[in-house]
């Protein structure tokens, strides 16, 4: 039998020696960062602060909007010089709070709490919940949202995602080497909440140390199990680890919590640690900064709201062919137009592409149905007929074809000769129908 | 500020960043490659005049896909190689005795390259559209309009620049006819008819006589993963399978499924005409159901129809059925349960 | 099987297949482009015609070789196949939207459009042209039917995949539709000389 | 719409022709469009024998108009129509049987013809003997016309011959004249109807502007 998997995927060249090596380096602290009030799936915050008001590091600047929301923090101390809107990744205005750094680092009053085990599981949500902690991978969905099930959707299982199935990234294969103790524990955290005796870390298997890392490091705990999965985009895919590590499929437009399961990123676990453990809220993560056009390719604790501008130049700056800049991974990460856009909670990787990398055509061919796209397809759709439908219009037919099943992870994409944007086309034909 | 400079110039793109390498170009000239053995054994054994032939039709396909999207102004796509791939099976499909002046047959291979290209594929709305095989319409015209020209064989001579070839009957259309016993007969004994249809040392239309070097070419393709087993198996299987039940004289069971899977069409038909892309279903389930009944309509033609050889009548047939087979097999979505799909389909019947 | 039985099988495949009404015989040409354009309509289609021309078939049968024969009066035929269509689709029109109204609603439109078809007629013609006997005319009637209905579901769903694709201008429509029955009509001269009654 | 006063008789013939082509245009009546017209001959005694049928079948509708119960009028519509068609059929396999036995069915299922029964509803029954027998006769002439068109092509590309005549000598087009190839002819032919009405349409806005 050969490793978990699931039916579909791709194998793309996983370029993730570039920053492999790196381990993760504290990024110089910025002079100004940037906060967006929206940089999780749900309501935006509304900001705590005025503008001349001086801030701690840590300090809550924005509460939660609503349920499904999550508050964010100042990630340096010093004076709010702005409250007004910036573009962010997704090229989209969004309202931030701009924090001037007076370079004292000085924290706002945070609480050790070794014994953080005892507490109930009321209390340890409450401490996700103030710390701002959403979804690492990428989603940045609000971690409390996800410990807080509706009581007829038992959970028996939470999965932590260490896949990292993105070509490139590399911050949570770092992560899971330097911190897997850490990670362990906030899985423990994460199943005591969810009250749940199972827990699982699907990894995949082209990162072989990581899988012996982690598995030393829960080995005295109980119902804990590291699982190593096949390569394969998009392996970690909620629904797609799911079904490789737990053997569970989530039905269509489905959540895992209607199979049992809860999955979170490893980076949110190790938030969650920390979190419960000293009460630190969400300010800073892992982002990898690589590409071929990038000088010096590693792995850094960058802080939410720097600029993606000071990593760039922190990682040695842009070589001369850099042509293309990506927020995320390169199968699903935002293409930007401007290195001026903050770091947030959902940034994994800042992806520089140099021209020899990137696909300059804009001309696609028509669909010859070679139907690589179906062999693809990890939801087990037809992109090929989503693709023509969208194109000539025919967005309500493309419901047929079940539309709305598809995450967009981009494989069909990847993989037609005829170079269409799936991708584009799907988008275009959600936007223009109601599920 | 230099960053600002250098920050107008970059892309903007969607999502995936990354792509593969292989595009529809390259899929059609390795096709077309795969293809290089059985034409070669072609212009082996037939000589220039195959070489004519095959020519004309892909030279002509070209002109005429050219000539179409100029006059409609739609931009020439001629370079993707799809007009060369269906040039170059429609010239494997004929007879090379269409290169002849006196009767004057020459015509034949340009029109059926019209028929293929502008009427069979860009009336449609061009690649990726078309319902119907183009090379397989374009033949099968010209079989109808000309079915005299059409079906003068040139005997195989390894003499490569007799132009003056002697004309035979096909294999099957010497068992259509005579008989299976006459067939053998004719190439000796039993083996040797083996080894002579393997090789190609046969009369029939330019690219199909030889099994062999088809069978390489189909290979290459499955291996290079540009088709899967599903439509060449359950073809062949089916086309075998009823050539043993129904194919004997003497009773059920006693027919000769080789003699039937090496000679005509077939080899050439399921490697690389029933897997045609755009003509045959998109899902498996379905592929397999076509494969089938390519397969069964082969063999009832073949032995109880009006025509000594039914590949290409049959799979032009189940092209008709393909965007139907493809209504009944829609792929199954993740996490979707039996009952769901069922439902779904119902719905989507509506 | 008695050569009997094998006959009435050939005939429905020779009706069906080798000599189906639309490809060969031309005939119910109207209903076939206009009900083709979508499965459903062509499905529901299918289905009325197959039955109406069953019972047609049957009751043009009695009623030529009890009544028009006897009589001599041969020359009336159309006038009363006619007459005999017009009645039968009135009567299921009445008894469908008595006993089935679901049903009816479903297939009520086509059968308003079955009483001015060729095809329709066709049945009891040629049959009294062939001399069927009973049960041939009624097997005759049925692989006409059955002809028919593949006839119109393929091309529905060649339609179907057909709106996608970009047609040049002056073929949209209908033009296209005769140039893709020509492609299937060419398809199936494959089976020609596969029965020959 | 067919206001007495007002009926242009020139329109109204033409409109047959032209505008409301029965095959071209409407897509009516399309079955012997392909079956009768594999040759020049039989396509024009068809096209003949349907405009003959017209315009008696108007004429009488229009002269039976004000005696005709509303109720019962498609009943005896369909009366005239198979009786005239019945006459047809007749004459034809008395003048000219050897037409006759090639389209005999065909003239028998002009009794099916949406158009006709069309006619007779939608104008012979409302209008006088004159217009009704110019509309006919306008219907007449463009089914006429369309079969000849049709049946011209496909002879002499199929059979390189007119009217059992041959004109030219090389290898004809033979599946012009089988079921496939009539297919394709009305085909080309309607998307060449289209396009010529499309230019002339097009021509026509140019000029008003």
């Amino acid at each position: 039998m050969g490793l978990a998997t699931f039916k579909g995927g791709i194998h793309p060249p996983d370029k993730k020696a570039l920053a492999a090596g790196s381990s993760i380096a504290e990024a110089k602290p910025p002079t100004i960062i940037v906060v967006p009030l929206s940089q999780h799936a749900g309501a935006p915050c509304k900001p705590l602060v005025s503008v001349g008001q001086e801030v701690k590091k840590g300090e809550m600047i924005g509460e939660a909007g609503g349920f499904v929301s999550a508050p964010v923090h100042a990630s340096v101390s010093g004076k709010v010089v702005a409250i007004a809107e910036f573009p962010n990744a997704m090229g989209r205005m969004v309202n931030s709070i701009v924090i001037e750094n007076n370079g004292k680092e000085e924290w706002t009053a945070l609480k050790d709490n070794p014994d953080y085990m005892s507490l109930s599981a009321e209390e340890l949500k409450e401490k996700v919940k103030a710390a701002g902690i959403v979804g690492l991978g990428g989603a940045a969905f609000p971690t409390s949202v996800k410990l807080s099930p509706p009581k007829e959707k038992p959970i028996s299982a939470v999965l932590i995602n260490g896949a990292e199935c993105e070509p490139y990234l590399t911050a949570d294969y770092r992560l899971m080497l330097e911190k897997p103790v850490e990670i362990v524990e906030g899985l423990k955290i994460l199943m005591k909440v969810l009250n749940v005796s199972k827990g699982y870390i699907g990894i995949e298997n082209n990162k072989p140390d990581a899988v012996k890392i982690m598995t030393d490091a829960a080995k005295g705990a109980q119902g804990i199990e590291v699982i190593a999965c096949e390569v394969k985009y998009p392996q970690g895919a909620e629904k797609m680890l799911i079904k490789a590590v737990v053997g569970r499929e989530v039905p269509p437009r489905g959540l895992p919590m209607d199979v049992g399961v809860v999955v979170q990123n490893v980076g949110t676990a190790l938030a969650v640690y920390e979190a419960a453990r000293f009460g630190k809220p969400l300010i800073e993560r892992v982002v990898t900064v690589t590409g071929d056009g990038i000088s010096q390719p590693r792995n850094l604790m960058a802080r939410v709201g720097a600029k993606i501008s000071d990593l760039v130049a922190e990682a040695g700056g842009l070589k001369d062919g850099a042509v293309k800049i990506i927020a995320g991974g390169p199968m699903m990460g935002f293409a930007i137009a401007s290195l001026d856009i903050p770091v947030t909670k959902g940034t994994s990787g800042i992806l520089v592409m140099s021209g020899s990398e990137v696909e300059h055509s804009d001309e696609f061919g028509p669909c010859i149905r070679c139907g690589r796209c179906i062999e693809a397809c990890a939801m087990g759709l037809q992109p090929f007929m989503l693709s023509i439908l969208s194109e000539i219009g025919h967005y309500e037919e493309a419901k047929e074809y079940h539309l709305f099943d598809c995450f967009e992870c981009g494989s069909c994409a990847y993989v037609c000769p005829a170079k269409r944007p799936i991708v584009q086309l799907v988008r275009l034909a959600k936007s223009m129908v109601k599920p | 500020m230099e960053a600002t400079k250098k920050e107008q110039n970059f892309i903007v793109s969607v999502s995936p960043h990354v792509k593969s390498d292989e595009t529809t170009r390259q899929i059609m000239w390795t096709v077309s490659i795969a293809l290089l053995p059985a034409l070669f054994s072609g212009l082996y054994f037939f000589g220039p005049k195959a070489l004519f032939v095959t020519a004309l039709c892909i030279i002509s396909s070209m002109l005429f896909e050219h000539l179409y999207l100029r006059i409609v102004e739609k931009k020439s796509v001629v370079g993707d190689g799809s007009a060369f791939l269906t040039g170059l099976l429609l010239g494997m499909n004929m007879p090379s005795s269409l290169w002849s002046f006196s009767p004057f047959t020459a015509h034949v291979p340009v029109i059926a390259s019209f028929v293929a290209v502008v009427i069979t594929k860009q009336l449609f709305g061009g690649l990726g559209f078309n319902v119907f095989n183009p090379a397989l319409i374009g033949r099968a015209f010209a079989l109808i309009s000309w079915p005299k020209a059409m079906t003068i064989w040139n005997a195989p001579s390894a003499a490569f620049f007799a132009m003056d070839a002697k004309t035979t009957a096909t294999p099957l259309g010497i068992l259509k006819e005579e008989g299976v016993t006459k067939l053998i007969e004719v190439f000796g004994d039993k083996m040797s008819l083996y080894q002579q249809l393997l090789t190609g040392h046969r009369a029939g239309s330019i690219g199909e006589t030889s099994a062999i070097a088809l069978l390489i070419g189909g290979l290459f393709l499955l291996a290079k993963r540009y088709i899967t087993w599903h439509i060449p198996v359950s073809f062949l299987g089916s086309a075998a399978l009823m050539a043993w039940v129904m194919g004997g004289k003497t009773g059920l069971f006693t027919g000769d499924p080789i003699v039937h899977l090496l000679s005509g069409g077939l080899m050439l038909g399921a490697w690389f005409m029933a897997t045609d892309y755009v003509t045959s279903p998109s899902m498996k389930t379905g592929q397999i159901i076509f494969g089938v009944g390519c397969g069964l309509l082969t063999m009832l033609i073949r032995l109880k129809g009006g025509y000594p050889e039914g590949v290409m009548f049959a799979i032009l047939i189940m092209n008709c059925f393909a965007p139907l087979i493809d209504r009944g097999f829609r792929s199954k979505v993740f996490g979707a349960v039996k009952q769901q799909t069922s439902a779904q389909a119902k719905e989507s019947a509506k | 099987m008695s050569s009997e039985f094998t006959k009435l099988i050939e005939l429905i495949i020779s009706a069906s297949l080798i000599n189906n009404f639309v490809f060969t015989r031309f005939l119910g040409l109207c209903i076939f482009f206009g009900v083709s354009k979508k499965m459903e309509t062509a499905v529901g289609m299918s289905i009325t015609f197959t039955a109406v021309m069953m019972v047609s078939a049957a009751l043009s049968w009695v009623v030529f070789n009890w009544l028009l024969v006897p009589l001599e009066i041969t020359f009336l035929e159309i006038i009363v196949f006619i007459g005999i269509i017009a009645g039968l689709v009135q009567l299921s029109d009445t008894i469908m939207r008595k006993v089935s109204p679901g049903l009816y609603y479903k297939l009520g439109i086509y059968l308003a459009l079955i009483s001015t078809n060729c095809i329709i007629l066709a049945v009891p013609l040629i049959s009294a042209g062939e001399k069927y006997s009973f049960i041939q005319s009624l097997a005759f009637g049925l692989g006409s039917g059955l002809g028919f209905a593949l006839a119109l579901i393929i091309m529905a769903s060649i339609r179907e995949k057909l709106e996608l694709a970009d047609v040049p201008a002056p073929f949209k429509g209908l033009p296209m539709a005769f140039v893709i029955t020509g492609l299937i009509a060419l398809a199936f001269t494959g089976f020609s000389g596969l029965i020959t009654l | 719409m067919s206001n007495q006063s007002s009926i242009n008789l020139k329109d109204l013939f033409l409109n047959g022709i032209v505008k409301e082509n029965t095959i071209f245009k409407l897509a009516l009546s399309l079955c012997p469009s392909i079956a009768v017209t594999n040759n020049l001959k039989n396509g024009v005694f068809m096209g003949v024998a349907v405009l003959f049928v017209q315009v008696m079948v108007n004429l009488t509708i229009s002269l039976m108009r004000n005696i005709i119960h509303p109720k019962v009028r498609l009943p005896i519509f369909m009366l005239v129509i198979s009786g005239w068609v019945t006459v047809t059929q007749l004459m034809m396999a008395a003048f000219v049987p050897d037409v006759y036995s090639k389209v005999g069915l065909y003239i028998a299922l002009i009794v099916a013809f949406a158009s006709i029964l069309a006619r007779a509803e939608m104008f012979a029954s409302k209008n006088s003997i004159i217009p009704s027998a110019v509309d006919g006769l306008g219907m007449g002439v463009g089914f006429l016309f369309a079969l000849s068109v049709i049946s011209f092509f496909r002879e002499l590309v199929g059979k390189g011959s007119l009217w059992g005549h041959a004109i030219i000598n090389t290898k004809p087009l033979l599946i012009m004249i089988l079921p496939a190839g009539g297919f394709f002819a009305v085909g080309i032919l309607m998307a060449l109807f289209n396009w010529i009405n499309a230019r002339y349409a097009a021509k026509a806005a140019h000029a008003s502007h």
